[in-house]
């Protein structure tokens, strides 16, 4: 048979045609391919418009073309638009092939004509290739309805009820006692200064008391198999030694019990716990949980207080941890951030001068539940500071440490400012490189601490230190700056140092990321599908990141993503299934020797044996698509659609362009 | 024909195993100038030595004093967050005013400098008598009578050798700079 | 028994010849070979990378070319010296083109550079190679109640070399406390001198100097202990400069860290060449004085 | 390209990369959107996985005229189908025996690690490639080689779908 092809070569505007001479392309394509079944070669300013589909539909209509190649931008971009096209136009959506001339051309060489004659061969590659496509049926896989939600920070939270509320099931999953996150930590949000606990405590009690959500705190994935609409995973509920059944959460427990922990997690190192306890008053859930490392009994083997007191009798120590497993049909990644390390940069003093405090510990110093009751003090415990320097972008634009902006930090140090001159009077210096404040409301707060007559230094800290060389010196914190403004280096004593610390990637996100299969950029945030028009979605279907964990965000954002990343998977459970590549591979049971080669190389354990035929075979419903197997059977006997070696190997030919050289050799 | 270099990549060639111009990655944040021991002796502070180098303000900068004032500390090199090495640099626009002859009047480093060199290449170690008084006049005569003070200390306390100390193959150790620089140049 | 190449330096000759001394006798007692580099030649300080960096380079080479004959490691008591063969060594290594260049000029001596050298500062040899633990084990008469600024300076630090901290190092305080003396909270400890600007630009070495020296004193240092000649003699012999421009009345002795282990380690005050400072560490001296003579008493 | 005859023009090594669709090929994309540039003789073939790569592609590729071939996949570790890059190292290594067995140079190919956030990394590492195989000079490998092109050619089956229109 004879296939008839159609090349449609996009000037992407001037992202191609500013380098290919894309004319020429087509032209060339039309001549030199004839033969091989080019019936038609067009170029076309946007391709992906809908005039350009249109051009593609019309000559699938009228001249029958039987296959199309579009040479054009990444499949990765617009593959599935171009499919679409042709599917509208009745041909099979798998019988058309996109080749990439701008990610792989136009935009990464500069040479004109090379530039073209590359794009010509990658016309010429697409076509040989797309001479062996077959049609194909996308596979339909069933997506079961339930969401698992890890993290249950303010992303994780609003994408948890938006689903629940939706009427769905959902899993929150939160390594931590509580539900809350970093947010709970806060006392008042920028820029309206409204109190966090009172926005936020609703949410987490919603979550708390909702019928479509088990919260599992205290809690871990550990595991995730399947894929979208079927993952499975496994999830360790830590040992809370609280029998939750029983336990009313009044308290005494935590009154009673004679051991103090410093908390670092959620009061920064600041303020003590018990050894079981609940992280701060308004946790959900609402019973403890006791910390095994620190409680007296599990070191010392008496004390037992929390026991002889609970009025429920509900505690437990023989309590072990369990492992669950659930059946979900997608995931949602909102694991947050951990706080740049100051420690790092031994310049500011942090650890050595007293006084220096990082932003989530002020956080929790300005927090009217906090360990100072929302005063305002030196380590002291007693003294108001009468001078505070704020010290931006300590951690973040540097490259010694992190080179991006943590896009919070500007306006938490306005925050800052704002609640130390507030509640203390005391004079406050912002030194910054730059103020950015680009969201609603954020400038006008700036302009809000102008007035106010915050003093603001245009310049990054050198160094704070406590070597005085003047008697207005001795005893203050020395912040060292040059006044960029005016080009002068300024000494400013101070009483005491804020540190506002930037956002860094999670210490284990790379773990897991392998966990979910998805994969962290450079400094550490997981990658989206598209960085502008697919910001929520991952490479790995059925895998969603919201908040923080995908880089740098405040609360309105991390909102934003969460609620968005739930219509993502809403959008999904109501198609009841979700199509799947049909990229797969299949073995032709005449050819197969039985030789097994391929049964131990499926890391899917897809590919059976049956010992009575002596033949193995592929479970289509758990192969991927790798095609390991394919390259594998000595046979020759397994082939995987989409990637078969005909099409590769015709790939190859058109590339190099031995179709051109074997047509001279044939005459016409 | 290739266009005339900039005078901010003239400078970055002159940085050792620098790919590119690194002084344009600068973001003007004063880490350096707030960093510098020296910095208020400066007519300008590093940033805007940096700042005027990419706006190719050529003559304003080397009328500064600022790079010869730079103590090598290299302070503001390791805390840079652009990575920039700012004391090299600042060695770059020494070399760079030395070579032109266009430095700032009534500086003391250049020729210090030179003769320092000069020192070395003729007996192949420094000799501290002779440098130190040479220059000594230019702080005026309190200054002279203190240096001398403490010359005559030191030699009391027999840390000032009588004659300059010289190395043994000096003849090679001479042809071996030849190869390097016209010994000329520096004598 | 540890072995090394020793480049003295030319201010180790005369200027900061105790800082010699010590060197040579402490290395002895911890039973550390250092083999004096034959016809070394003057490292060029700052001064050669101010008229042509290529020559520093050739000059430093040869150094390190005439090194390699005789050794594996080379140990170099002055953070100037060090820092100019350390970061030769890096850069010839980096660039085969530069290294190429420069064994062309080397050869009009005979020698040639392979980059095969590890280059040390004598501190290094001190806290690392050695360590503050062996220091304590060899020490008769710790230094007890001896405050003493340990003072970095910049160039065993700076720039920086891998991972090493820069901001917030303390082998020095490790090897001050291993011999009994109190390390002060001393923040200007990284602090340039100046050393660089003396003669150059007078003034602003002054003031520097004066803010260490302010500092040293805001800490009740009874001694600031250094591990480089320029930051020596310019913290000691300038101090009475010093005091006339700034009306202020300083006299902290200034001694060499190799000095104060000496006396730790029992070794007599002049072989350490204690003597030749203008301003005397008594308090370090008369506290080994001190336990001495009570030995004395309690042997008769 | 190893095509043009014109001995004036200084040789251009044609190369074909092998990328996998989850990591290097990203890799790539991500090159482009940044628009790093890169040496244009190399042109890409992509495959789901490396795992995927059987070695008569490289061979297929020598034959049909090609100069060098690059081969890259995810990092150890991070492979989208677990384990399957492991593999295509252990082909790779047994490949470039058997290459040399045939008389081809280990330079003419290479086996690349690139996350999908290296564009950067997959950049320079083409770059140095292509130079690498400029060094090496024009392959010629199926005059040089005497009938190698029979054997590793288009299989006859294939050239069957012969078209005329």
């Amino acid at each position: 048979m004879t296939e008839k092809i159609g090349v449609y070569v996009c000037h992407c505007g001037t992202n191609i045609a500013g380098i290919v001479d894309v004319e020429d392309v087509a032209k060339w394509a039309a001549e030199k391919l004839q033969r091989r079944g080019v019936v038609i070669a067009r170029d076309y300013k946007f391709m992906c418009s809908s005039l350009g589909q249109e051009l593609i539909e019309k000559d699938i209509k009228e001249l029958g073309l039987t296959r199309v190649v579009v040479a054009a931008c990444s499949p990765h971009l617009h593959e599935k638009t171009f499919r679409n096209a042709c599917k509208n136009a009745g041909l099979n959506p798998y019988l058309c092939e996109l080749v990439s001339i701008r990610e792989q051309v136009s935009w990464v060489h500069t040479d004109k004509v090379v530039a073209t004659e590359k794009s010509k061969a990658i016309v010429s590659g697409g076509v040989e290739r797309v001479i062996w496509h077959e049609p194909l049926e996308p596979l339909r896989v069933p997506i079961h309805p339930a969401t698992l939600v890890v993290g249950g920070g303010i992303a994780g939270i609003q994408a948890a009820l938006e689903i629940a509320d939706a009427g769905y099931h959902v899993y929150m999953v939160e390594r931590e006692p509580s539900i809350g996150g970093h947010m709970a930590q806060f006392d008042k949000t920028f820029p309206t200064l409204d109190c966090s606990a009172c926005i936020l405590t609703p949410k987490m009690v919603d979550v708390g008391n909702h019928p479509n959500i088990t919260l599992l705190t205290w809690a871990e994935v550990t595991n995730v198999d399947g894929y979208v609409g079927n993952f499975q995973a496994t999830i360790r509920q830590k040992a809370r030694c609280v029998n939750t059944e029983l336990c009313t959460g009044c308290g005494i427990c935590w009154e009673k019990c004679p051991k103090k922990v410093i908390d670092d997690v959620f009061e920064a190192g600041l303020g003590k716990r018990k050894a079981i306890y609940t992280p701060f008053p308004q946790a959900v859930p609402r019973y403890p949980v006791l910390d095994k490392a620190n409680c007296t009994y599990f070191l010392k083997g008496t004390c037992k207080a929390c026991e002889k007191f609970c009025p429920t009798g509900a505690i437990d120590f023989t309590q072990q941890d369990e492992f669950l497993q659930i059946d979900v049909g997608q995931i949602i990644l909102a694991t947050g951030w951990d706080l740049f390390d100051v420690r790092r940069m031994p310049q500011y003093g942090y650890g050595r001068l007293a006084n220096v405090f990082t932003s989530l510990e002020f956080e929790r110093l300005s927090n009217a539940s906090g360990p100072t009751g929302g005063k305002i003090v030196l380590r002291d415990g007693v003294t108001p500071p009468a001078s505070v320097a704020i010290v931006h972008c300590v951690g973040s634009r540097d490259k010694n440490y992190n080179p991006y902006c943590s896009s919070i930090c500007c306006m938490q140090s306005l925050k800052f400012a704002h609640l130390v001159h507030e509640r203390t009077g005391a004079e406050v210096y912002n030194c910054y490189i730059d103020i950015r404040t680009p969201s609603k409301g954020y400038e006008e707060f700036y302009q809000r601490l102008l007035e106010e007559g915050t003093h603001f230094i245009r310049g990054k800290v050198a160094e704070v230190t406590n070597a005085y060389r003047t008697p207005e010196e001795e005893g203050k914190l020395i912040v060292q700056v040059e006044d960029t403004l005016i080009g002068k280096q300024r000494r400013i004593p101070v009483d005491m140092v804020i540190l506002s610390a930037g956002l860094e990637p999670r210490h284990d996100a790379k773990e897991v990321g392998r966990l979910f299969g998805i994969s962290c950029s450079a400094d550490g945030w997981y990658i989206e599908r598209h960085p502008k028009l697919d910001p929520v979605a991952t490479m790995t279907d059925g895998v969603y990141i919201a908040g923080v964990v995908q880089g740098p965000k405040d609360i309105p954002a991390s909102v934003a993503q969460g609620a968005a990343a739930a219509a993502r998977a809403l959008g999904k459970i109501q198609q009841k299934e979700v199509a799947m590549e049909p990229i797969r591979a299949t073995i032709n049971e005449d050819k197969c020797s039985g030789c097994r080669m391929c049964n131990t190389l499926c890391p899917f354990n897809a590919i059976l044996f049956h010992e009575d035929k002596m033949v193995s075979e592929v479970n289509p419903a758990l192969c991927q698509g790798c095609g390991t197997c394919v390259a594998a059977c000595p046979a020759g006997a397994i082939s995987g659609t989409g990637f078969s070696n005909e099409q590769i190997l015709a790939q190859l030919d058109g590339l190099l362009l031995l179709n051109i050289k074997r047509l001279e050799e044939i005459p016409a | 024909m290739a266009p005339k270099p900039s005078f901010g990549d003239e400078v970055a060639n002159l940085l050792h195993a620098a790919e590119g111009n690194p002084l344009r990655t600068c973001i003007q944040c004063g880490t350096c100038s707030g960093s510098c021991p020296v910095v208020k002796f400066m007519d300008q502070t590093p940033r805007r030595i940096i700042g005027m180098i990419n706006a190719g303000l050529k003559d304003e900068v080397l009328k500064t004093n600022t790079f010869w004032y730079c103590a090598s500390c290299y302070q503001c090199t390791v805390r840079c967050p652009s990575g920039i090495d700012i004391a090299e640099a600042m060695y770059a626009l020494k070399r760079y005013t030395m070579w032109k002859n266009q430095y700032k009047e009534g500086l003391i480093g250049p020729t210090f400098s030179e003769t320092f060199v000069k020192t070395i290449v003729r007996s192949g170690r420094s000799y501290e008598p002779l440098l130190a008084p040479t220059y000594i006049f230019s702080y005026g005569i309190r200054e002279f009578f203190s240096e001398a003070l403490n010359a005559t200390n030191l030699m009391l306390k027999g840390r000032i050798p009588i004659l300059p100390p010289r190395i043994k193959r000096l003849e090679n150790f001479r042809r071996m700079i030849a190869h390097i620089i016209p010994i000329g140049g520096v004598e | 028994m540890k072995e090394y190449v020793y480049f003295p330096g030319c201010s180790l000759e005369k200027i900061a010849i105790s800082y010699h001394l010590s060197a040579v006798e402490t290395t002895q007692k911890l039973g550390i070979k250092l083999t004096e580099l034959e016809d070394w030649n003057c490292c060029g300080a700052t001064a050669y990378f101010h008229v042509d960096e290529l020559l520093a380079y050739t000059l430093t080479a040869r150094n390190l070319a005439m090194a390699e004959k005789i050794g594996s490691e080379i140990v170099a008591p002055c953070s100037a010296c060090y820092k100019n063969m350390y970061f030769t060594n890096v850069h010839l290594n980096e660039d085969p083109d530069l290294a190429e260049h420069i064994n062309e000029a080397l050869q009009e001596d005979n020698l040639s550079f392979s980059g095969k050298m590890v280059v040390k500062h004598l501190i290094e040899v001190f806290s690392n190679d050695v360590s503050s633990e062996e220091i304590k084990s060899k020490v008769i008469y710790p230094l007890s109640g001896l405050r003493v600024a340990t003072y970095y300076g910049c160039q065993i630090l700076r720039p920086k070399k891998d991972h090493e901290d820069v901001e917030q190092p303390h082998y020095f305080e490790d090897l001050m406390s291993a011999i009994g003396a109190t390390p002060v909270d001393f923040p200007l400890k990284l602090t340039c001198c100046g050393g660089s600007l003396l003669i150059s630009s007078r003034p602003a070495a002054y003031s520097m100097i004066h803010n260490l020296l302010y500092d040293a004193q805001r800490a009740q240092a009874d001694v600031i202990a250094t591990a480089c000649p320029l930051c020596q003699v310019n913290l000691e012999c300038y101090q009475q400069q010093v005091n006339q421009e700034f009306g202020t009345h300083f006299a902290i002795p200034v001694v060499y860290f190799t000095q104060l282990i000496g006396l730790s380690m029992g070794i007599p005050p002049k072989k350490l060449g204690f003597g030749k400072e203008f301003l005397s560490p008594k308090k370090a001296i008369d506290a080994i004085k001190n336990i001495k003579s009570q030995e004395e008493v309690i042997t008769q | 390209m190893s095509e043009q005859t014109d001995i004036n023009k200084p040789f251009e090594p044609v190369i074909i990369g092998f990328t996998c669709n989850w990591c290097s090929y990203r890799a790539a994309d991500m090159a482009g959107t940044a628009r790093m540039k890169y040496s244009p003789n190399i042109r890409l073939i992509r495959l789901m996985c490396s795992g995927r790569l059987d070695p008569t592609f490289v061979l297929k590729a020598f034959a049909g005229g090609a100069d060098g071939v690059m081969i890259t996949g995810c990092h150890p570790g991070d492979c989208h189908y677990v384990e399957q890059n492991y593999k295509a190292l252990r082909r790779f290594i047994i490949l470039k025996k058997t290459l040399q067995q045939f008389g081809i140079e280990a330079g003419r190919i290479k086996l690349l690690w690139a996350s999908a956030a290296e564009g950067a990394f997959f950049t320079e590492e083409v770059n140095k490639f292509v130079e690498q195989v400029r060094a090496l000079g024009p392959l010629q490998w199926p005059t040089s080689g005497g009938g190698l092109e029979k054997m590793f050619a288009v299989p006859e089956h294939m050239l069957v779908k012969e078209v005329t229109v």
